[in-house]
């Protein structure tokens, strides 16, 4: 980690930039003069770069994450129980490293801002060596070094990122993600709602005014109102508002009855906590019990909201008390060496670092382009979510969905959310065409 | 018209925290003649006040049941906090009423925190420019602030109200509306209130006490009182003290409304240093001004109504108000001529 | 003598800045900044706050605004580099000019005040640009997830000239020499130094000398006969020009442009490098911004493996020691050690690292401080 | 003829009524001296000849341009200089820069981008400045920021940078307060010679020794008006005059 050899991309560029004189032609890209591949590895070891949020709100997200990434490598590289190595359907990986190499890892700070996101990045390839990045804790940051990584020519492996954009229009042949999205979310969450609050409903969405905000709202409208849901209004908040009460009285009575607060982290604990203590949980309209919905879920937010997220529903990638062997091993694995249960945000780095292992593994190489084929299609279990496949035409997971509702009864402060339902892999499929964008092609650097 | 007087209700809650917060901050700016920056972060303080006390009044007797475990095999704790050990019911209240027993405690802390401020760091900055000023106080409020975050992590932590006053009080009836029209949560009633109690107090002591006399004498010309053989440094340390305090005030009480995390003193630091300057540096009427002005008009930019004709009007109203009122208004709506004004 | 000449000394000091430059990769290997993208960062920054320190340093208006320009800087150049060209040179040129048409219209305004005043204006403005970029103004900025190229784009010059980038996502190319990695560094570093020149000529210009009677006492100069004013307003917009290059550079080196740019933290950025560096100084501006960016990249990397590995000279018990207290001020607790880093110089070192500078270099050659070689800072006499 | 004309010009402060319709007419080239007691609007009508004050009512032209309505930086172009009363000088720039400024605005305007020639150090301009600091004996300090000057010199300085723009009216508000003796016969030699050069000076002054030394005319202000308006001799007579001075004990 502390040596700081150049880049053999970096010479190559630099000694072809130096050789070539101004007037030449654009035929020298420095791609005509890679034989092999950016950051090939060639001596013992094998650097992973993980890039979360280590300072402002997401700065706890990003921490977990880094545990489980720690976690991870000591898997992989054959230290501790092995976790969910043990109940992984693929047994490429013999807990030796990776293609007989040791993996080793740096990290950087996201600050969850595109801009220092891909200076880090960029650090870790450049200076680092890093062959694959991974990491994050929101869009606007994964879709920014994933961008990068296309660009640079290395794998990106997602880390929390819900918005359909990701693996959508903004798609790249050399990112993936394990994680689901706002399509899936409203998918999955639509049927329960119908079984919970009937199909006579008016909703009235409160919306982050960014990308993912339109993303998740434009889901949720769409899969309530083909339940026969009316949309009373869709009201933009702007990011990090804080108080929220001039946007949450407007709803006392407008005649909705459910309100669906498309909000992600702080804005999230702070508009769900407002909308509680202005009764609406209580509340009855037309008849009804007033509902709120929380499209998603984050159970290290949820814990910032404390009572109030009781009984509200929402969708989760994975929670820790899910019962399968993968899951129970994870947490098993994660509680003994930090005391705690892990999050939705550590279980979704744990898988991706796991998964990006195993293919090179059976890849035979981390050739971005190898290691991005036999990640295709790749049809997996025992990561917890069930069987799950890296779809090849836009390098998105499709697995089971859980639908979650804050639990009446907590028996620890852990103890947040309770399973409603595991709505299966097939209702939440979609399409590929229908988010647009273009893979590309592989770039190896 | 019963949504027009909700907007006002969320607008005048809403101001009593800009008012707060920028009463603090004007008064050092019209005493010391200093920017602070830190002054966030003091916000910040106050509303961790509440969560120590929480927390301290948590701390749970740790019984370990053998007979369960938890799924990663540790024997499951049972936790049961002391003061319910050891008052029963009593102990019980005490938890449920923390954020206003917090304040007691909070009190003596800012107080404490302000004094020291003040005499270990900010009275070396009193003659230094204000860009100077600017860059030790943000300083100081960023080590704050990673204080605060290793010890409590970066995630908000809920603070909830007092069972009583969770619920909604409905008084629109009383104004001739119907039943349920005009309903409001009731710890945001107790905010507004306390905010203009803890103003009408700030402005008492500056306008009924010799002390105050001294102070107000001090903002209009520092130099004169300071020939009057009048120790007015020692004064100011106690109005950075008092200024400290409403600051942390602001924060404890808020704490039911926005889960406090360590970083939401600089997302209230701009927004309370544009309510000074649109209420006047070194003015404390126009502080007050100008926050609840600030506060309705937000209210009102966020409507519906409004956001359909004008698209993103709520984000920028704040700063929008700020520009007007600085044109057409040079020194604020109560600012004094020769203010921070080189 | 020749109008235009330009003393021993100032030559002598860009040759040494010259030379710096260029060879910075060699030189900053050894603490670990000797990789392209810090390299870019560096230059690019570096000339942000030279243009800033044009209008804080010498005028003495403290602007909180300057983001604003940095960002629509880089907007411009993504545009650019979307409709017309890949080729950096127009892209930066019309960046500049974005850079300067913008804090044109915001300085004309901005100015009818002074003091705070002023500050909280540009703030405002400045506030404005990013919350509407990161909401309404979707369609042009593309909102949070940043404005970046795509293979459809139409490039319509690069089209005209008959370039075609194939199926992959196109890269900023300088007549083939592709505008990443050291070729990109040096891009940003010739432009640095041709920057650092033009503030050099301002400096010691009249134009220069009447920007610090602005700050000095601005009263004065008007009972001089000057009209103050348009001397700010210049100072503002040559600054908000230089913003705008350096956005557009940015975009040169890595084509996202996102709304985080314009937010008051990344304006108060650039006037935190300039004072640690030193206001009004010619490097300072320069030396700040590598600080700080050194922080931001090299101290939040450090993780407990690699302090263990620093550490690992000592016996076990004070290796973990030694790790547990270091690990607060690196890794995820690098903020707070700009925050003290920030406390510490502005106590002791009231002029900037400059003045340590200046400081040492007296106590080395133990004579009496220049005072007037670039415009040393004296801490401003309280009037 | 003469060079300032004032007619009728009044203003106010609130209840205040600072100047009462004040009329003077000063020849170009003369040396005339506005004294009064302390309160009677001398500076007052200073400020309203520099625009640093706009009177109520009445006017005042310079040569027949009236300077009413007109920035500071304008009146100042039209060859109006003033020596202010507590020394306004560039404190953080050295001796020779707070001269060569005001050169540089009298050569090149009131704006002009000039950013990319350097000052020299030894041109034309450096040389005017210098001898204009040796003019007023500051020369040997002319590279030493001028903040930590004493307060003599700090109007010695000013007096340079007002010389040094050639001005056709020089604005003078108490000149020699706080100079020592000596340096207040020096500063009275340097007024003479500039006086011989042919520009018009208004000088507001207590010390009466300098005022009998240089004023060739003395108009008397008490109370906003002009009690009295003479040449130095028949001022010393002038029973209103030593009235105005309680009894005329300075006199």
């Amino acid at each position: 980690m502390s040596d700081f050899k150049v880049t053999r991309r970096g010479l190559l560029k630099s000694t072809a930039a130096a050789g070539v004189a101004l007037a030449t032609p654009t035929i020298f890209s420095s791609k005509s003069f890679a034989a092999g591949y950016l950051n090939e590895p060639k001596g013992k070891t094998v650097t992973f770069g993980f890039n979360v949020p280590q300072t402002g709100a997401y700065a706890d997200e990003g921490a977990d994450e880094l545990r489980a990434y720690q976690l991870a490598v000591e898997h992989i590289n054959g230290e501790g129980d092995g976790g969910m190595l043990n109940t992984f359907s693929s047994k490429a990986l013999k807990g030796n490293g990776v293609n007989g190499k040791k993996v080793v890892f740096v990290t950087g700070d996201t600050q969850t801002k595109s801009d220092a996101a891909r200076a880090s990045a960029k650090r870790m390839i450049e200076k680092d060596g890093a062959i694959m990045i991974t990491g994050g804790s929101s869009s606007g940051v994964a879709i920014a070094v994933q961008g990068l990584c296309q660009e640079a020519g290395v794998i990106f492996m997602a880390g929390l990122t819900h918005s359909n954009d990701t693996t959508g229009k903004d798609k790249r042949a050399n990112g993936f993600r394990h994680f689901f999205n706002t399509e899936m979310t409203g998918a999955a969450l639509a049927p329960v709602l119908k079984n919970s609050f009937g199909t006579d409903r008016t909703a009235y969405h409160l919306t982050a005014d960014y990308t993912w905000g339109w993303s998740q709202e434009g889901s949720i409208k769409k899969y309530t109102e083909k339940l026969g849901w009316k949309t009373a209004s869709a009201v933009r908040t702007p990011l990090g508002a804080g108080d929220f009460s001039q946007y949450i009285t407007p709803v006392l009575n407008s005649g909705a009855d459910v309100l669906v607060l498309n909000h992600y982290g702080r804005d999230m604990v702070n508009s769900l906590t407002q909308a509680v203590q202005f009764g609406l949980r209580d509340k009855q309209v037309n008849g009804k019990d007033f509902a709120i919905v929380v499209p998603l879920y984050s159970r290290l937010m949820a814990q910032g909201a404390g009572e109030n997220v009781k009984g509200i529903f929402g969708s989760t990638n994975w929670h820790w008390s899910l019962q399968d062997e993968g899951s129970k091993a994870f947490v098993k694995s994660f509680g003994k060496k930090y005391g705690f249960p892990p999050s939705q945000a550590a279980h979704t780095t744990y898988c991706q670092a796991i998964l990006y292992a195993d293919a090179c593994q059976r890849a035979g190489t981390f050739m971005p382009s190898g290691v991005g084929a036999a990640l295709e299609g790749f049809k997996f279990d025992g990561l917890g979510n069930g069987p799950t496949e890296y779809r090849a035409e836009d390098h998105q997971c499709f697995k089971d969905v859980l639908v979650v509702k804050g639990k009446e009864n907590p028996t620890s402060k852990f103890d947040v959310l309770e399973v409603v339902e595991v709505t299966p892999r097939a209702q939440v499929e979609y399409p590929a065409s229908m988010l647009g964008g273009e893979l590309g092609p592989y770039n190896n650097g | 018209m019963d949504a027009i007087l909700l907007q006002v209700l969320n607008g005048l809650d809403k101001g009593g925290a800009y008012a707060l917060i920028a009463l603090g901050l004007t008064i050092i700016f019209g005493t010391l003649g200093v920017v602070n920056f830190a002054h966030g972060a003091l916000f910040m303080l106050g509303a961790f006040c509440a969560v120590t006390v929480k927390a301290l009044l948590g701390i749970t007797k740790v019984t370990l049941d053998p007979t369960q475990t938890t799924p990663w095999g540790a024997p499951m704790e049972i936790r049961q906090p002391y003061v319910e050990v050891w008052f029963g019911d009593f102990g019980t209240t005490l938890l449920d009423y923390s954020v206003p027993v917090s304040i007691l405690v909070a009190i003596p802390i800012m107080l404490l925190i302000g004094i020291v401020m003040e005499r270990g760091l900010i009275r070396f900055f009193y003659k230094r420019p204000h860009a100077e000023q600017i860059l030790v106080t943000f300083g100081l409020a960023i080590v704050i602030q990673e204080i605060v975050k290793s010890n409590f992590g970066a995630n908000p932590i809920p603070q909830p109200a007092p069972d009583m006053f969770n619920g909604m009080i409905d008084f629109g009836v009383a104004l001739g509306f119907d039943a349920g029209n005009v309903v409001y949560p009731a710890w945001r009633l107790i905010y507004f209130l306390f905010s203009v109690g803890v103003i009408a107090a700030v402005f008492a002591f500056l306008q009924f006490t010799t002390f105050g006399m001294v102070v107000r004498a001090g903002m209009a010309d520092r130099e004169t009182v300071g020939l009057l053989g009048i120790d007015i440094d020692r004064r100011f340390t106690i109005v950075f003290g008092i200024a400290a305090v409403v600051a942390g005030l602001a924060g404890t009480m808020y704490t039911p409304i926005l889960s406090p995390d360590y970083h939401m003193g600089m997302d209230f630091l701009v927004l309370s240093f544009v309510v000074v300057v649109v209420g006047g540096m070194g003015s404390l009427g126009g502080a007050v001004a100008a926050g609840f002005l600030l506060g309705v008009l937000q209210s009102f930019a966020s409507m519906n109504e409004v956001k359909a004709i004008l698209p993103g009007i709520d984000q920028i109203i704040i700063y929008l108000i700020a520009v007007v009122v600085l044109l057409v208004r040079p020194r604020g709506l109560m600012g004094r001529r020769g203010v921070m004004e080189q | 003598m020749f109008a235009n000449t330009i003393s021993k000394k100032d030559l002598a000091l860009l040759a040494v800045f010259t030379a710096a430059v260029l060879a910075g990769p060699i030189i900053l290997k050894p603490i670990g900044a000797g990789y392209p993208d810090l390299l870019q960062k560096f230059a690019i920054y570096g000339i942000f706050a030279l243009g800033f320190n044009i209008l804080f340093g010498l005028t003495g208006y403290l602007s909180f605004g300057h983001a604003a320009f940095l960002g629509v800087g880089s907007y411009t150049a993504v545009w650019t580099f979307k409709l017309l060209s890949m080729n950096p040179i127009p892209a930066i040129i019309l960046a500049t000019i974005a850079g300067g048409l913008f804090s044109a219209l915001i300085g004309f305004i901005s100015l009818r005040r002074s003091g705070i005043y002023f500050s909280i204006l540009t703030l405002a403005f400045a506030q404005m640009s990013y919350n509407l970029a990161y909401s309404v103004l979707t369609p042009i900025t593309n909102g949070e997830t940043g404005l970046q190229l795509t293979q459809s784009d139409p490039r319509a010059l690069d089209v005209a000239f008959g370039r075609d980038y194939g199926a992959v996502l196109p890269v900023s190319d300088l007549f083939g020499m592709e505008m990443q990695g050291y070729p990109g560094f040096y891009f940003c570093a010739v432009m640095l130094i041709v920057c650092f020149f033009i503030s050099m000529r301002i400096y010691r210009s009249p134009f220069g000398m009447m920007l610090r009677a602005v700050k000095s006492n601005q009263n004065r100069l008007n009972f001089t006969g000057v009209h103050t004013r348009p001397y700010a307003l210049t100072a503002f917009i040559i600054s908000g020009m230089y913003a705008g290059l350096a956005g557009g550079l940015l975009a040169v080196t890595d084509p996202l442009a996102g709304a985080e740019r314009m937010q008051w933290t990344a304006s108060g950025e650039v006037v935190l490098m300039t004072i640690l560096g030193g206001a009004g100084t010619l490097l300072g501006p320069v030396i700040g911004a590598g600080a700080i960016k050194y922080f931001e990249n090299i101290f939040s990397a450090f993780n407990d493996g690699i302090l263990m590995k620093i550490f690992s000279f000592l016996p076990e018990v004070l290796q973990h020691l030694a790790v547990s207290i270091s690990s607060l001020f690196v890794g995820e607790g690098w903020h707070l050690t700009l925050g003290a880093l920030f406390m510490v110089i502005v106590i002791f070192l009231p002029g900037g690292l400059m003045e340590g500078v200046t400081r040492l270099s007296n106590l080395f050659r133990k004579q009496p401080p220049d005072d007037r070689a670039g415009g040393t800072p004296h801490p401003a006499p309280a009037e | 003829m003469s060079a300032l004309s004032v007619k009728n010009v009044n203003k106010r402060f609130g209840g205040l009524k600072a100047l009462d319709n004040v009329n003077l007419e000063i020849d170009g080239g003369t040396v005339h001296a506005i004294i009064g007691p302390n309160g009677a609007g001398k500076s007052t009508l200073l400020n309203c000849f520099i625009g640093r004050l706009e009177p109520d009512t009445g006017s005042v032209t310079f040569n027949g341009q009236s300077l009413l309505g007109m920035a500071p930086h304008e009146i100042n172009q039209a060859g109006v200089s003033r020596v202010f009363q507590t020394p306004e000088i560039f404190g953080d720039l050295s001796l020779i820069d707070n001269v060569m400024i005001p050169s540089f605005a009298r050569r090149d305007g009131a704006f002009k981008i000039n950013a990319w020639t350097p000052v020299r150090r030894n041109g034309p301009m450096a040389e005017k400045a210098m001898s204009m600091l040796e003019d007023v004996g500051l020369a040997a300090k002319a590279d030493e920021t001028a903040g930590h000057l004493s307060r003599g010199d700090k109007r010695r300085l000013e007096l340079a940078m007002c010389l040094v723009q050639d001005p056709k009216l020089l604005l003078l508000d108490e000149p020699t307060a706080g100079m020592a003796r000596a340096d207040t016969n020096n500063t009275i030699d340097l007024m003479k010679t500039i006086a011989q050069r042919g520009v018009t000076m208004v000088v507001i002054e207590h010390d009466m020794h300098v005022v009998f030394s240089l004023a060739e005319k003395i108009s008397v202000l008490a109370q906003g008006t002009v009690i009295a308006e003479d040449t130095p001799a028949n001022i010393k007579g002038n029973p209103k005059v030593q009235e105005a001075y309680l009894g005329g004990a300075h006199l």
